[in-house]
């Protein structure tokens, strides 16, 4: 019983699951919406949401899902309809940012109330995977065309765990328990309240002061303090996050992969580990996060040596390399990244200029080519390695992640995994893709860190899976 | 005219800075952070930016008077060559906006008319201009830094020397002696720079002293939004703003830094006290 | 009362600077390098989504056009749509104003509840001790960067004493007056410094003026020469600081607001020009223009009530 | 006399100051009897406001104290007495009047409440009684409709109001003694000899024992039962009016009696007939001057004030023209019109054969070389920021009359001309009183070698003593020279000393015009006569204010409708 109070950094943007891309958003979406098919607490299974069940034809293009006997948070009973309305929308709706990854999606028809089949245009093994993204929720038919996309935004007839109350922009957004959900019983709280706290401090304070049940995005410098703290949990939740330095393969000495290697060496990532991180984060081998879907874990990992780095790069003709490190302002993580990684590189001869630009430029610069190495991270959106290693390593529309990392075997390799039916061969498919990345230095693996949540000691089982999705139905708060 | 017998008064130190006390404590103090700022290479301790492993988080020792930071960097260092960019601050962030409001109020205060409407409106659009949406866009249109950050404060800035220029010139213009140089043949450009403008000037001096101060408090704001110089450099209201995670836990990051500010910022308002008095401003 | 008839001719004036602000926000915002859509769809973004949010933003038209549509579109009381927040621009603004408003004008309140005693009080021991000690204290005050104080004020006051809640807003009216105080302290801190600093001068020259010679000639008491005399006359010049002030407060409340989680403007707008939202940018601007304007109206107001000489 | 009702003995007051202490008021010993007007004399700086002051121990700085001596109201010393007695004493046994109405009263507060406010405090009445008792002291003291007048601001009343309403103020809580602390400086003759008809009114309605701070012994004379010299702080001599006036015991008594300006002159004015020369060297042809007031960019039409209209005037090469009228007369715009510095709405000014309105530019230039302005108040007419002999040095530079070579015996010469040490070159107007600023002014305009000067009000702001010396310094400049003076005054005493021709202007127009004897021995215009019979005269003999008196005053600013071209 009782009314759960996380504090986190902003507020939401909108509850149409369609018109965005963000974190903040989905986090708070899992628990009003529901999807056909969730991912578990582990991240690593897909469990049945609101399609009881499912079967895939024997080509693995028709899919046939059963629609379980729920509700929407307005009581009209949630049918396959609905469903197919859902799927179709973020496929087609133009103010959908999610349209290409639907575009799979032939035609999804309700056969009955409770029956939906899907048809893709083509095999797609990743398919049920992208139907647990909280932005293709299922939601009211009826109720968008009632009331329009506008107001489906600011208050939406939902079928998850939690109803939107009340949103109080820039401030908080409260949900309360939805009589209507199909696992009621499960739901122990009254009500969830998403309070917006945008300063770190203010946030650690206000849970430290008993004013905030918990807090997400706790500052790694913090967790050793607050763990010390009695009244307190923190809750270190593995992630899908990956932290990693680009390098744009188009700029000058960087297309040489010894050039890479060299850089790779050059960096002390155990030194980020304990400096930035704190000890909270491990250090990565990989572009699959650890303990995700077909993680390689014995994937190598080059030592730290400054001195073979000179070498190295002495023999490929780029000594005294010199490189514009871009750095987006006001990330403190990133900043100290640079600054350590700055003065690493010297070691090995290399300048790095730090550049520090506005977020969303950037962007901007980091698209248009604009850099030569940068930090950035990646959290995965689903459960499959597929959506991430298209984006890095698959040659689509970015350049690989902006990298302009060029390597044909390795963009063929992605295209068959994504097709390949047979777990064990597409395990071993992405296994060298691991390995193919790490040879190449697509980009270098920094570190993988946790989602660091604190609360009070009275809360239970507050926690969220790697993807994100917190597990709100189960938490307790005493 | 009244003869009358003075008598000589015993030596108090009293008498003797009298008026010039603030002044002399104001200069005192600011020039003591010049000579920081100068001998930096010589007085600091470390190098400011050389980042140490083990002595990560160190509180404040014989070895770091002023403790380390999260990279093991010297505080006292940082501090001692931040002296270096924030009177830079200071001075360029006030010097701009100081040459163009004076060069704007004294033409508009003195042509009036036409030329005045004109630059009295651009003051009232810059007045209600949302100073935080300027300095933003400038910083995200020429990147952070210092170089935007002056851009940014000199397009602002000025308008308050220009309008306490204004209202100077307004009244000096009419002024005995103002109308007796033009009865005089002097031409304008000798009236308004040779005889009005160093007349009119006293108070926005006075104000630039206070106004050194509202620069380095905007700087240290637009660090705290992650927008201040580029790192590693050592600047203290970077340092604070970045110390902030450990405020709880490693009170010095945040301290030393932030003292130095308000000593700086105490070296400018003292000076600027002294200098009202001595001078004859009222504020 | 024909003193108070520029209330009805100066709206006039403001709108040429409306407009001017309209015109240079709009130019300012989209020199500024930066995508909105490449920010609202982060990593994931693809040629065709990005296309998708610009047309439907009228981002792909020339920029005359879109200034000539902002322009009707302000004609007509709309402000556009939030590229971010997928709401109406005006509507999103009003659910801000209330906290940004609330703040600074408690925040002037409390200023001028410090400012006046304790200018009184250093005015009247001019040269003594407690004077000195102001105008030590004051000046030194002057300097805290307030993202700091705001910090300490939270941990001594919230968590350490737990008197006030340690930052958001609150919903009835005792709740946000509660959670008003902290930030409203912060800078009350820092401008009661500015007004007291003013303040004392001109009160220090109050009381030697010939007004207050002539009150004290006639066999007024000193509180009566003070309270009745020094201070209406020291008021005037402080209104007009107090106007400048509140003038940076409106657009500056931001890093107070951030530390202080108070969902107000400055958070919007830091937020909007981070990620581009022109729209909300222009609006945030807009609104807080005319606030700039409308304080500084209500100061000449003011100062014409308080001065029967003033004639605007 | 009768028993003092105030009697000071051997009252010293030093001053702490920075640069030394300093006795400002020596021993000074009094007596003020019941009914009687004391007059109080002497020149600035010599100790008049100081002392009155200390009598009600309102001493200016806290560096001022009162270090010997007793102060005896009706047998108490007030120099001992408690701060709370001293407040029962100010207001309502001693009142004040100061000298500048304007920056005594609160100009926040209304006229009325000023009064109310002593009588509230000392009397104790509710606000109604007070209000009335306010509103009939407001009557007391010639405001025609008090009972409105008392909810009016200071400003909104002119110079000669605002000091009625400040000796309401000081009768408002009806005091035996009042000081009065040149209460007429800074009005008009015509309003002051109003003022001190006022003042004796009172005293011989309420019995009032008065003590009349003054440097102009016309003043005194007219008004006072005893006179008192001060000088440094140090008291010259004390004795009845008639007594000191004919026979002064003090030299500097003498002085200041034979420089008044009232004292018919020994040598009258020479009027240099114009032999020969008939061009005119300055012609003005019905000039008017608008200004405009109020107004603004967003409403065309503000109200326009005629400051000058319809003033046609010549004057002759070599000739001395005095300009008189009160103030506000425009006294100071036709001068400025006629040297180019304010704009001119419509008729002509000819300099020297040009039309300075036609040929605008060799007009102005011409002007500019061949004319100068000596200005009233000699402070701020000196850049505080240049030494005397950079400032002069320029205006030889700029002017190029002479080589740049001869430029310092120059400045040399001029400064003997007008009789300062030659050290004043490295001066700075802040260290030189006014006497000699004013001087160095006078040496400014004679640095452009002009052909006309005209001096607008110079030696108001200077002691009688110095007036004389300025006067007697311009008749020598004249006659070395051959310079052409129009000297504007708004004290009819000086002007009939220096010039041989008079003009008198009153609301803008020129109402009378004639050489100096015929204006002031048969003023046609009554307006002159008044002018000239407010002149408080040195001789106690010829009283004051033989015209008419009126209670209420010219209205001085004249706010015309637009009755000027646009
Ligand atoms: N506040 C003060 N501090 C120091 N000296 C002062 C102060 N006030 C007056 N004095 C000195 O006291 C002396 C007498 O001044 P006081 O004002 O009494 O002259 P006064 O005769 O009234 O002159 P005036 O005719 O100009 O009013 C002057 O020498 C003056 O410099
Ligand atoms: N710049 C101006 N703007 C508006 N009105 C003015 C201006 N200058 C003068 N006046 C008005 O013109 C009239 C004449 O003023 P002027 O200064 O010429 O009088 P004056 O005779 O010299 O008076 P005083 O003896 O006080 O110097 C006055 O009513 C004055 O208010
Ligand atoms: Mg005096
Ligand atoms: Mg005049």
């Amino acid at each position: 019983a009782g009314v759960l109070t996380i504090g986190r950094r902003e507020d939401s943007t909108t509850f149409d699951p369609i018109k965005t891309a963000q974190n903040i958003d989905n986090w708070v979406f899992s628990n009003v919406y529901d999807v056909l098919i969730r991912v578990d607490k582990t991240g690593t299974k897909l469990e049945p949401g609101l399609a009881e069940s499912w079967t895939v034809s024997d080509d693995g293009l028709t899919y046939t899902f059963k629609i379980r006997d729920a509700k929407f948070s307005d009581g009209s009973p949630l049918t396959a309809g609905d469903a197919a309305y859902s799927l179709l929308r973020i496929r087609d709706d133009e103010t959908s940012l999610w349209s290409d990854s639907y575009k799979v999606v032939d035609t999804a028809v309700a056969t009955d109330d409770r029956t939906l089949t899907v048809k893709l245009k083509n095999l797609s093994v990743p398919f049920l995977s992208t139907l647990a993204l909280p932005n293709a929720s299922v939601i009211s038919k009826k109720g968008m065309e009632e009331i329009g996309s506008d107001a489906y935004g600011e208050k939406p007839i939902a079928s998850g765990a939690f109803v939107v109350d009340e949103w109080r922009r820039g401030d908080r957004i409260i949900l309360k328990k939805n009589p209507y959900f199909w696992q009621a019983d499960r739901v122990k709280l009254d009500g969830v309240e998403w309070i917006s706290v945008p300063d770190d401090n203010t946030r650690m304070l206000n849970v430290q002061a008993g004013q905030l049940d918990a807090a997400i995005f706790v500052p790694f410098s913090r967790v050793e303090e607050l763990k010390k703290d009695p009244n307190l949990t923190v809750t270190i939740d593995a992630s899908t996050r990956e932290d990693h330095l680009l390098i744009n393969h188009a700029h000058g000495a960087l297309a040489k992969k010894e050039v890479r290697q060299a850089l790779d060496m050059a960096i002390d990532k155990k030194a980020i580990v304990d400096a930035v991180t704190f000890g909270q984060g491990t250090l990565a081998n990989s572009y699959v996060p650890k303990g995700a879907l077909y993680y390689y874990a014995d994937n190598m990992q080059r030592s730290y040596d400054p001195e073979k780095a000179k070498e190295m790069l002495a023999a490929a003709g780029a000594s005294g390399l010199t490189l514009n490190y871009l750095i987006r302002a006001g990330d403190e993580v990133d900043e100290q990244t640079a600054v350590l990684v700055q003065q690493q590189l010297q070691k090995a001869g290399i300048i790095a200029n730090l550049q520090k630009v506005d977020p969303s430029q950037e962007w901007d610069m980091t698209v248009a080519g604009d850099y030569d190495i940068s930090v950035n991270y990646w959290t995965n959106d689903i459960l499959d390695p597929d959506q991430k290693t298209t984006f890095v390593l698959g040659h689509d529309s970015n350049n690989n992640y902006l990298t302009n990392y060029k390597n044909e075997k390795v963009k063929e390799l992605v295209a068959a995994a994504r097709l390949e039916i047979d777990p064990k061969k597409r395990e071993q498919m992405y296994v060298d893709l691991q390995k193919m990345a790490k040879d190449d230095v697509n980009w270098i693996d920094l570190y993988y860190s946790p989602y660091i949540n604190v609360s009070r000691k009275h809360i239970e089982n507050f926690y969220q899976n790697p993807l994100g999705r917190f597990f709100l139905e189960d938490t307790v708060k005493n | 005219m009244s003869v009358q017998a003075i008598e000589p008064s015993p030596f108090s130190w009293r008498r003797f800075f009298g008026k010039r006390l603030a002044l002399a404590i104001g200069g005192g103090i600011l020039l003591f952070f010049l000579l920081l700022a100068i001998g930096a290479p010589l007085i600091a301790p470390y190098d400011p930016i050389l980042q140490n492993a083990d002595v990560r988080l160190q509180s404040p020792c014989l070895l770091h008077p002023f403790g380390t930071d999260n990279f093991g960097r010297d505080i006292l260092s940082r501090v001692i060559w931040g002296t270096r960019i924030d009177l830079q601050i200071a001075v360029i962030g006030v010097l701009f906006p100081f040459l163009i409001g004076t060069a704007v109020g004294t033409i508009a205060g003195f042509f009036g008319g036409a030329v005045d409407a004109l630059f009295m409106r651009l003051v009232d659009i810059i007045l209600a201009f949302p100073f935080l949406v300027l300095m933003l866009s400038i910083i995200a249109i020429l990147g952070p830094g210092l170089g935007s950050f002056y851009i940014a404060m000199a397009l602002v800035g000025w308008v308050s020397y220009a309008r306490l220029i204004r209202a100077q010139m307004l009244t000096l213009k009419n002024a005995d002696y103002a109308i007796a140089a033009v009865s005089l043949g002097f031409s304008r450009f000798r009236i308004m720079f040779r005889h009005l403008l160093p007349n009119a000037v006293a108070g926005s001096i006075v104000f630039s002293m206070s106004d050194a101060t509202l620069v380095l408090l905007s700087g240290a704001a637009v660090s705290y939004l992650g927008l201040g110089v580029q790192p590693p450099l050592a600047e203290w209201g970077v340092m604070v703003a970045e110390g902030q995670s450990f405020i709880t836990t490693a009170w010095w990051i945040t301290l030393f830094p932030g003292l130095s500010i308000v000593c700086l910022a105490f070296g400018f308002s003292m000076l600027g006290d002294g200098l009202a008095e001595l001078l004859g401003v009222h504020e | 009362m024909h003193r108070y008839k520029f209330v009805l001719t100066r709206p006039l004036q403001f709108l040429p600077v409306i407009f001017g602000i309209s015109v240079i926000t709009f130019i300012l915002v989209r020199l500024i390098p930066g995508d909105p859509a490449r920010v609202i769809l982060g990593a994931r973004a693809t040629p065709t989504a990005l296309a998708n949010v610009r047309a439907q933003y009228g981002l792909d038209q020339p920029l005359w056009l879109q200034y000539f549509y902002f322009l009707k579109n302000l004609a007509n009381g709309e402000m556009g749509r939030s590229i971010l927040y997928k709401i109406d621009v005006l509507q999103l603004i009003l659910t801000r104003i209330e906290p940004t408003t609330a703040l600074v004008i408690s925040s002037v309140i409390l200023s001028v509840a410090i400012a006046i005693p304790v200018a009184a009080i250093a005015s009247r021991n001019s040269g003594r001790a407690p004077d000195h000690a102001v105008r030590i204290i004051s000046t030194f005050g002057i300097g805290f960067p307030p993202f700091w104080l705001g910090l300490m004020l939270i941990i001594l006051f919230s968590v350490q004493l737990g008197v006030f809640p340690v930052s958001g807003y609150g919903s009835s009216i005792g709740d946000k007056l509660a959670h008003l105080v902290l930030p409203s302290l912060t800078i009350a801190l820092s401008l009661s410094t500015v007004l007291t600093r003013s303040l004392r001068a001109a009160m220090v020259e109050a009381l030697k003026s010939d007004v207050a010679t002539a009150a004290r000639a006639r066999g007024m008491p000193e509180s009566i020469v003070f309270w009745r005399h020094v201070v209406p006359n020291s008021l005037v010049p402080t209104i007009n600081l107090l106007a400048v002030n509140v003038g940076w407060l409106i657009g500056g409340t931001v890093v107070l607001e951030s530390i202080f989680a108070l969902p107000g403007m400055g958070q919007l707008l830091v937020r909007a020009i981070f990620s581009r939202d022109y729209m909300v940018v222009q609006g945030v601007a807009m609104v807080f223009a005319c606030a700039t304007v409308l304080v500084n109206f209500i100061a000449d107001i003011v100062t014409v009530a308080a001065d029967p000489r003033v004639k605007l | 006399m009768s028993a003092p009702v105030l009697s000071v003995r051997d009252l010293t007051i030093r001053g702490h100051l920075d640069t030394g202490t300093r006795t400002l008021i020596d021993a000074v010993s009094l007596d003020l009897g019941k009914d009687e007007i004391l007059g109080l004399v002497g020149e600035s700086g010599s100790g008049k406001s100081l002392f009155c002051r200390s009598l009600v121990r309102l001493l200016p700085s806290s560096l001022l104290r009162i270090e010997g001596g007793s102060v005896l109201l009706e047998g108490r010393d007030l120099t001992k007495v408690s701060d709370a007695e001293m407040l029962a004493v100010r207001g309502s046994e001693i009142g004040m009047i100061f000298q500048n109405p304007t920056s005594h009263l609160d100009p926040v507060m209304r006229i009325g409440d000023q009064i109310a406010e002593g009588i509230r405090y000392h009397h104790g009445l509710n606000a109604r009684g007070a209000r009335a008792a306010a509103t009939e002291i407001l009557s007391q003291v010639g405001f025609p409709d008090p009972a409105r007048q008392y909810d009016s601001y200071p400003h909104e009343f002119s110079g000669g109001m605002r000091q009625r309403a400040m000796i309401g103020v000081a009768l408002s809580c009806n005091p035996k003694i009042l000081i009065a602390d040149e209460p007429t400086t800074a009005l008009d003759v015509t309003i002051q000899a109003q003022i001190l008809k006022l003042l004796m009114e009172i005293r011989d309605k309420r019995g009032l024992s008065i003590i009349l701070i003054t440097h102009d012994l016309g003043i005194v004379a007219q008004t006072c039962d005893r006179i008192a010299v001060l000088r440094g702080g140090k008291l010259l001599e004390e004795g009845p009016k008639r007594a000191i006036l004919s026979k002064p015991q003090h030299p500097y008594t003498t002085n200041l009696i034979n420089s008044h300006p009232s004292m018919p002159d020994s040598a009258p004015v020479e009027v240099i007939k114009a032999s020969g020369v008939t061009k005119p060297l300055l012609e003005v042809d019905d000039l008017n001057v608008c200004f405009k007031v109020g107004g603004s960019l967003f409403k065309g039409s503000g109200k326009s004030v005629s400051a000058v209209s319809g003033v046609s005037l010549r004057v002759m090469p070599g000739e001395t023209v005095g300009i008189v009228g009160e103030s506000g007369s425009g006294k100071s715009t036709l001068a400025r019109a006629v040297l180019g510095l304010a704009p001119i709405s419509s008729g002509h000014v000819t300099f020297d054969g040009i039309d300075i309105a036609q040929q605008k530019a060799s007009g102005l230039a011409k002007l500019r070389h061949e004319t100068a302005m000596v200005f009233q108040d000699p402070y701020n007419a000196l850049n505080p920021r240049l030494t005397i002999g950079s400032m002069l040095g320029e205006v030889l530079k700029v002017h190029g009359k002479i080589a740049a070579a001869d430029i310092p015996a120059r400045i040399g010469e001029l400064l003997d001309l007008v009789g300062l040490e030659r050290e004043f070159a490295n001066r700075k107007p802040r260290s030189m009183s006014g006497g000699q600023c004013q001087r160095a002014g006078i040496a400014r305009a004679l640095a452009v070698d002009p052909k006309l000067i005209i001096a607008d009000e110079c030696v108001v702001a200077l002691d009688v003593t110095i007036q004389a010396q300025i006067i007697d310094l311009f008749r020598e400049l004249k006659e070395k020279m051959k310079l052409t003076l129009i000297f504007i005054a708004h004290d009819l005493a000086i002007v009939r000393n220096l010039c041989e021709r008079v003009v008198v202007m009153y609301q803008g127009e020129i109402v009378e015009e004639g050489s100096s004897e015929e204006v002031f021995a048969r003023p046609k215009h009554a307006y002159t006569a008044a002018l000239i019979a407010a002149i408080p005269d040195i001789d106690p003999d010829k009283p004051l204010l033989r015209a008419g008196m009126r209670h209420d005053e010219p209205q001085s600013t004249p706010l015309q409708p637009a009755k000027c071209m646009p």
